[in-house]
């Protein structure tokens, strides 16, 4: 019971926010408070969720990846290319992942051999990925059916959403390699105190690099799974993702410095933007609104949970 | 004692514009304590670091056991069991102890998981040898305080069961308790024939554990003696170059009024409880208290960094509200902080920035600036205070402790406070430079500054206080005159003992 | 001049000024037409717009903060000139209110930065304020303004754009802010290290607010020579500029870590993002190959400055 | 009831589980074979006029649930054919909601729109789609959900009850044979592009080249993207006249960007280059009155929101189907260019950007 007490107690102020708008949205529609649309909800934050973990791990080494939102667009318009050249969709997917996991550790060489902030590295990177996928596509879309997404975007198992079991499974590899393994440490030294993992022995360049990667690897399969939504490549689907993955990661209790937080807060915060999306679409704002809207509460969110923070350390 | 088991033989390192260690010769014995001493820059930690691998030298080898070292990292050192408690933080904040502890040599199950409990028995076993079983395992180092967090660096290296290990001032962070633990844990670890390394700058540590001692200067060796061979005194000479007959300068000047005077001073954290305390213009007053006495707090109510939650301030018998160090300067009062890294210098920026960072506006009161003026200032603090540089353009992270202290100094000197607070402000430094501080201090109480200081170190205090304040957990519960008491009655005060006094 | 030389290659932005005069070599070679009087003016009219606004966002980077929200504060403030110019405000008015507007954003975006990083805190007023142009403007577009007010936009004195004198003036002005004053060396010092800054007796409040407050004021008037540029007015036309802000002053030397660089090198990097883009589009390089070539000069160039920053700092 | 589904739209996904609106048109579970008769068809167009002028005499039966969802919510044209919507649900008694994405077209947004409305229980979804292929998602579950799925501007990748607004590519050939003409069919032009992967951007430009390849004499000297907005034409038109001096024409893939080069030929003092663009914006319509812009097209959002519900309303009433799934509106028929001849009419009664403000 105190066990339950504390843990509750642990849960980001988000967590709580996000309670009270649940409950406002729910007075506000009568269409709002259904299993459906909870469901709805989840697999609409699923793939901005995922590349929030990618942020999340990135975030604990004091840096941010700004290419995250353009590896997904890539991946999308990757595994469509790939498969319209008659390789096996399957194949394809896995090529593309490949290929965001040597973006990502190009840009964990340029971050952390050429001492570039990451913010600006990645943010070449972000330019020059769009670019990529731009040139694959001509610039539009690409169409490339395949039950493959449905199957993926909209079958159950166990009357949970495929996409939510995919999901849930991306959370605890990325929880597992934080808590429980070495790697997952070293990203948390490489946040915390570079100098001390030096002088342990272990290569901060290396784990930054790995860290990159690990970070592509996961924008990949956020991007399969944005692949199933949209059901076509892409070039431009996911821009922005990364930054929406950054407010998110810092809404779930992650700091910009020194290797505090986890991936757990995060899920909070990418469901409080995506709660409010659902909220006010289903509550019919005008949409000329919304974007002060969300903007908003993301702010006061941030404002709320930072002043949380500083009380309690008072 | 054992047989040598680690050498280094002509060693220099050079770092860009410097040198800091010239053809050195070291070798530490099996189950000895070799002391490294010298000033701030005199290249111990340099020396250290070339022995760990951590830097690669330019000339010279070292072996262990006869074998040849690599440098490739520290990988080379920790495999042979050579091990440090560096000078700087190298605790990963937001780990638990434990996996503070086992960084890179964790535990783990059968899966390759890494193994928690397994961790965290094992650190509690360790700390538990250090008489630190009230450090909490499973929390973060972060929580911890200053000294429970230097405690865990310790436990880090004795984990590694060492054949060597170098301890790079240690005790600078440690109260006297935990100090007299870990010395206790060095006789253990002499008992094993473990080798070891210690650089200090409290000379009085030395007879209590050492064996051979070796005095670096200006990263050259002097002398290697053994630890009864040689008086401090002698010692002190060899560290700094010439005869220093006296460490502690106090010429007795007349107190001319009160400069600031405190009534009843609390904060919010509960550091402070109802402090009055009064300074004479011409006084050097001493505040004497353990680690985490409240003493940094006080001096930062005063100087408006915290919120004063009761209590008053006056300055020249007038009240005075410190809402902020703007405010603060205003009235004429000056801090010299305990960290000069984190809140003393701006690292990146030149010595002649920092110089006139306070008096910046005193200078050029017209808004505008003339850079030709900063530099001829500085140049002039650099000669008086003989500030050891190329330029007064190099930045102060390139400059040894004891010069950045300097570069602290001149920035109060140039605003000229009328009171100024010292905390610990020979802290990590060496004999000469802690010398030129004092003759420093005495200079500006000669002319009619008021002075508080706040140091750990009691013989400092009673050496150069006109009167001396003592603070336990809070509380003033003592104040004494020049002479009243000796070190022995304040250090009791100072734990709790025997309050009383006034 | 050996002196002038030598303060040159002392300056932070050294290296930025290798890279234009690089860059201009390279474009007179492929580009024929780069080196025409024309053209050269045409690239100081396209570079007015981001010369000011990076030129402010030096202000808050020096400070070590960032300001992700000047695109937005641009739009939103060249959005509500145009608004009041059409419903008849003076001209002179609607842009004292327009800059006011932006003092005001920046100080509320300094007020945020005490409590919370600023990179996320700009982000999340850029959200917001995205939002309030979109609302302002109610999804229309504001066109055919006063021809008083375009001039701004589109006037010449002699052979010299208006525009590009006015960016010339806020650049000056904000040189001489950051360099010769003691308002400078304060910012200058915050960025170094705001602690000790704050111990030094210093306003440190004030002083990060204030740089918020320079960073938004120019992103307003930006905003506003945007709408006169564009004889028009819609909520979005600031969106391109947040990030490649962002990219002028760090290519031009800044370190987003604080207390190092400077406007000098910021209108070097303001420079060299127009000049990429022109020499590309004077190419017919393709547009979707654009953005890789500016993404792969972004990270050359700030590589190259960085590292060599590095080996130059130990020199000394 | 009866089918209600168009014909030639039958692998939209009708899946029609647990709706009667929408029943399967070739799956037959055999339950009302007797019921089954041909849909009525609507052959005449169900509204009158373009623009402003655009009204019906649909009425709907019940207070149906129609939504829109939009592209963006910077461009007066969305916000237009939203106030279309919003229009028609005043006049034939229907309750609008419209939507847009938060960030400026993005298809995954409009994809969570569609399924937020889906939520919601709309009869009837148009949207504008951001990308033909991205939205079919969305289309999809609706259409399962059984609600009707409209297109304007950009169809779906696969059919939908129907599609209507513009034809692009006869846009472009429309404004391309205005242009040869006013050039006599030679001379220089420059064509500013949309954003990469626009549909309607890149069926325009196609309508626009396969007009000017036939005429030998015209040469199009260079063909870049301008973003359809303003700041970018006039930056890209700014760097091309630096080289090609020689231009009689630029046809801007919309208003915005041709408003763009217009500033920059201004500037540059090169007053006899044709402007052309599209759609007929109030910025567009002034600058054909001042002799600026050559030549606009009306593409008439407003008009093309209001025919797209009244079409869904005459399904949802009885189950009258459109003549084809794709009804362009306006088309070529309805004198869309608005040139120097015809701006002051359309500026006085038809401007579809009258109702935004
Ligand atoms: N990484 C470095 N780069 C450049 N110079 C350095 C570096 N590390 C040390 N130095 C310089 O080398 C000299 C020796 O430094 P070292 O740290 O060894 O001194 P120390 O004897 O340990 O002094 P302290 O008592 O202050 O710790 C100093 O002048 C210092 O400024
Ligand atoms: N802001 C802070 N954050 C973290 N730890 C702090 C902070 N301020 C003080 N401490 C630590 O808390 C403990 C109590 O410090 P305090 O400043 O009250 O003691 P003090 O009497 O000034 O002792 P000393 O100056 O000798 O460390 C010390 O270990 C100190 O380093
Ligand atoms: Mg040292
Ligand atoms: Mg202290």
């Amino acid at each position: 019971m105190n066990g339950i007490k504390t843990r509750l107690k642990a849960l980001p102020p988000v967590s709580w926010m996000l309670v009270l708008i649940i409950v406002i949205f729910s007075l506000a529609s009568p269409n709002y408070f259904s299993l459906s649309n909870f469901r709805n909800i989840l697999i609409q934050a699923t793939p901005l969720m995922i590349v929030a973990f990618a942020q999340t791990c990135i975030i604990l080494t004091q840096g941010t990846d700004l290419s995250l939102g353009a590896q997904v667009s890539f991946v999308t318009v990757m595994i469509v290319y790939l498969a319209k050249k008659g390789v096996p969709l399957f194949a394809s997917m896995i090529i593309a992942v490949l290929l965001t996991v040597l973006i990502g550790t190009v840009n964990g060489t340029i971050v952390a051999k050429g001492n570039i902030l990451p913010f600006i590295a990645t943010f070449g990177m972000q330019n020059i990925v769009n670019s990529i996928s731009l040139l694959l596509t001509s610039g539009s879309s690409i169409y490339y059916p395949s039950y493959t997404y449905r199957f993926v975007a909209e079958s159950t198992f166990l009357f949970v959403p495929m996409m939510v079991w995919i999901c849930a499974l991306m959370f605890i590899l990325v929880w597992i390699v934080l808590r429980k393994t070495k790697f997952g440490t070293n990203i948390r030294g490489l946040g915390g105190n570079r100098e001390a993992l030096a002088l342990a022995g272990i290569s901060p360049v290396k784990n930054l690099i790995k860290t990159y990667a690990f970070a592509g690897f996961i924008a990949g399969i956020a991007g399969i799974i944005t692949l199933c939504r949209v059901e076509s490549g892409q070039p431009t689907v996911a821009s922005g993702w990364e930054f929406q993955a950054v407010a998110a990661t810092l809404l779930g209790g992650t700091s910009l410095r020194e290797g505090k937080g986890g991936v757990t807060g995060t899920i909070f915060g990418v469901l409080l933007i995506t709660i409010v999306k659902n909220g006010l679409n289903i509550i019919g704002i005008r949409s000329i609104y919304q974007n002060a809207i969300i903007g908003s509460i993301v702010l006061t969110a941030i404002i709320v949970d930072a002043i949380i923070r500083i009380r309690s350390k008072e | 004692m054992g047989k040598t088991i680690l050498t280094a033989v002509g060693i220099t390192k050079v770092f860009p514009g410097m040198k800091a260690l010239d053809k050195v010769d070291f070798d530490l014995r099996a189950g000895e304590v070799h002391i490294l001493v010298g000033e701030n820059g005199a290249g111990k930690s340099t020396l250290a670091k070339v022995i760990l691998g951590v830097y690669k030298q330019d000339e010279g080898e070292v072996f262990f056991e006869g074998e040849k070292m690599e440098v490739s990292g520290t990988k080379d050192a920790i495999a042979k069991g050579i091990v440090a408690v560096y000078q700087e933080f190298t605790l990963i904040p937001y780990l638990s102890v434990a996996q503070n502890i086992f960084l890179n040599r964790e535990f783990r199950t059968k899966l390759g998981f890494i193994d928690h409990k397994k961790m965290e028995s094992e650190a509690e076993a360790l700390l538990k040898s250090l008489n630190c079983e009230y450090i909490n395992i499973k929390a973060p180092v972060k929580q911890l305080s200053v000294a429970e967090q230097q405690m865990v660096e310790i436990a880090k290296a004795l984990s590694y069961k060492p054949r060597v290990i170098i301890f790079d001032e240690p005790t600078s962070a440690l109260s006297d308790r935990e100090a007299e633990s870990l010395f206790a844990q060095i006789h253990n670890l002499k008992k094993k024939g473990i080798g070891i390394v210690y650089v200090s700058h409290r000379m009085e540590e030395f007879p209590k554990i050492g064996d051979r001692i070796t005095v670096l200067r200006d990263g050259k060796k002097i002398a290697t003696i053994g630890i009864n061979d040689c008086t401090d005194h002698e010692l002190i000479t060899m560290m700094v170059g010439r005869d220093v007959s006296q460490v502690y300068v106090r010429t007795q000047n007349e107190h001319k009024g009160e400069a600031l005077r405190t009534e009843d001073l609390s904060d919010y954290s509960g550091k402070v409880k109802g402090v009055s305390i009064v300074l004479n213009r011409g006084e050097i007053v001493g505040i004497a208290g353990l680690v985490g006495s409240g003493r940094t707090e006080l001096a930062q109510l005063i100087y408006g960094i915290n919120p004063i939650k009761t209590g008053k301030v006056y300055v020249n018998g007038r009240e005075m509200m410190p809402k902020s160090p703007v405010n603060a300067v205003k009235h004429g009062i000056g801090l010299v902080s305990e960290d000069r890294k984190k809140y003393g210098l701006a690292l990146g920026e030149a010595i002649a920035f920092n110089a006139i960072s306070v008096s910046l506006k005193k200078i050029f009161p017209k808004f505008f600036m003339n850079k030709r003026k900063i530099y001829d200032i500085a140049k002039q603090n650099v000669d008086q205070l003989r500030i050891v540089t190329t330029s007064v353009h190099k930045q102060c992270k390139f400059l040894s402790g004891g010069n950045q202290q300097k570069v602290v100094l001149a920035k109060w000197l140039n605003f000229n406070p009328q009171i100024i607070i010292f905390d610990e402000p020979t802290r990590g430094i060496d004999v000469g430079a802690k010398m030129e501080i004092y003759k420093l201090m005495d200079r500006l109480a000669a002319e009619g500054k008021a002075i508080l200081m706040i140091s750990s170190e009691l013989p400092e205090v009673i050496g150069m206080s006109d009167r001396i304040y003592v603070m336990h957990e809070g509380r003033m519960v003592d104040e004494c005159k020049r002479g009243e008491f000796t070190a022995e009655q304040i250090g009791s005060r100072m734990l709790g003992l025997g309050v009383g006094g006034r | 001049m050996m002196k002038f030389m030598d303060e040159l290659k002392r300056s932070k932005s050294f290296f930025s000024l290798i890279g234009l005069i690089g860059l201009v070599i390279v474009a007179s070679i492929i580009a024929p037409n780069f080196r025409t009087i024309n053209n050269m003016i045409t690239i100081l009219r396209q570079a007015s717009v981001l010369l000011i606004l990076s030129s402010g966002l030096t202000a808050v980077l020096l400070t070590g903060g960032m300001d992700l929200s000047v695109g937005a504060t641009a739009g939103l403030v060249g959005c509500i000139c145009a608004q009041l110019i059409k419903s008849g405000v003076p001209i002179p008015v609607a842009f004292i209110i327009g800059i006011l507007i932006g003092a005001l954003i920046g100080f509320v975006n300094g007020l945020l930065v005490g409590l919370l990083p600023s990179f996320i805190a700009t982000y999340a007023t850029n959200w917001v304020l995205t939002g309030l142009a979109v609302m302002v403007m109610n999804g229309a577009v504001i066109y055919d303004l006063p021809k008083n007010f375009t001039k701004l936009g589109v006037g010449y004195v002699g052979p010299i754009p208006v525009l590009v004198i006015i960016a010339a003036i806020i650049v000056v002005i904000l040189y001489i802010l950051l360099q010769k004053t003691t308002y400078g060396r304060q910012v200058y010092s915050y960025g170094s290290n705001a602690e000790a800054a704050r111990y030094s007796g210093m306003p440190v409040k004030k002083i990060m607010i204030s740089t918020f407050m320079i960073c938004s004021i120019c992103a307003g008037i930006a905003g506003m020579i945007i709408t006169a540029r564009l004889n028009a007015a819609d909520a979005a036309m600031g969106e391109a500029y947040g990030l490649q802000t962002v990219a002028a002053v760090v290519i031009g030397g800044t370190s987003m870590l604080g207390g190092e660089g400077g406007v000098g090198g910021t209108v070097i990097g303001a420079l060299i993002l127009t000049i990429i883009v022109n020499v590309m589009n004077l190419k017919g390089v393709p547009s979707f190959a654009q953005p890789m070539v500016v993404g792969i000069v972004i990270i050359v160039m700030v590589l190259f400055d960085i590292n060599s920053k590095r080996k130059q700092s130990q020199k000394q | 009831s009866a089918p209600k589904q168009n014909n030639d739209n039958n692998n939209g996904g009708n899946g029609g589980k647990n709706d009667s609106k929408v029943e399967d048109t070739n799956k037959d579970d055999g339950k009302k074979d007797e019921t089954k008769e041909e849909p009525k068809v609507v052959t005449e167009l169900p509204v009158s006029g373009i623009g402003a002028l655009v009204s019906s005499d649909v009425k709907a039966k019940e207070k149906y649930k129609i939504g829109y969802i939009a592209k963006n919510t910077t461009n007066p044209y969305m916000i237009a054919q939203a106030q279309g919507v919003l229009k028609a649900g005043e006049v034939m008694g229907f309750e609008a909601v419209t939507q847009a994405p938060a960030t400026a077209d993005s298809v995954e947004e409009q994809v969570k729109i569609m399924e937020d409305m889906i939520q919601q229980g709309m009869d009837a979804i148009i949207v504008h789609c951001a990308d033909s292929n991205g939205i079919m998602p969305g289309v999809r579950k609706a259409q399962e959900a059984g609600i009707l799925v409209l297109t304007i501007g950009t169809p779906a990748a696969e059919p939908t009850f129907l599609r209507t607004g513009v034809n692009y590519r006869e846009t472009g050939e429309v404004i391309a044979e205005e242009i040869a003409k006013a050039l006599d069919y030679k001379g220089n032009v420059i064509i500013l592009e949309g954003p990469p992967g626009a549909a309607n951007a890149i069926e325009r430009l196609e309508g626009i080249n396969s007009v000017f390849a036939k005429y030998p004499d015209i040469k199009v000297v260079a063909s870049q993207t301008a973003n359809f907005k303003r700041t970018e034409g006039m930056q890209v038109t700014e760097n091309l006249i630096q080289k090609h001096t020689d231009v009689n024409a630029i046809i801007g893939m919309n208003d915005e960007s041709a408003l763009g080069a217009i500033q920059a030929l201004k500037a540059a003092g090169m007053d006899n280059v044709l402007v052309a663009g599209f759609d007929g914006s109030a910025d567009a319509t002034s600058a054909v009155e001042a002799g600026d812009m050559y030549v606009t097209y009306n593409t008439d959002p407003y008009g093309s929101g209001f025919v797209a519900c009244a079409y869904a309303v005459l399904n949802l009433n009885d189950g009258s189907v459109p003549p084809s799934s794709f009804v362009p509106f306006p088309s070529a028929a309805d004198k869309p260019l608005i040139n120097a001849e015809t701006v002051a009419e359309y500026k006085d009664s038809i401007a579809w950007w009258k109702v935004v403000q």
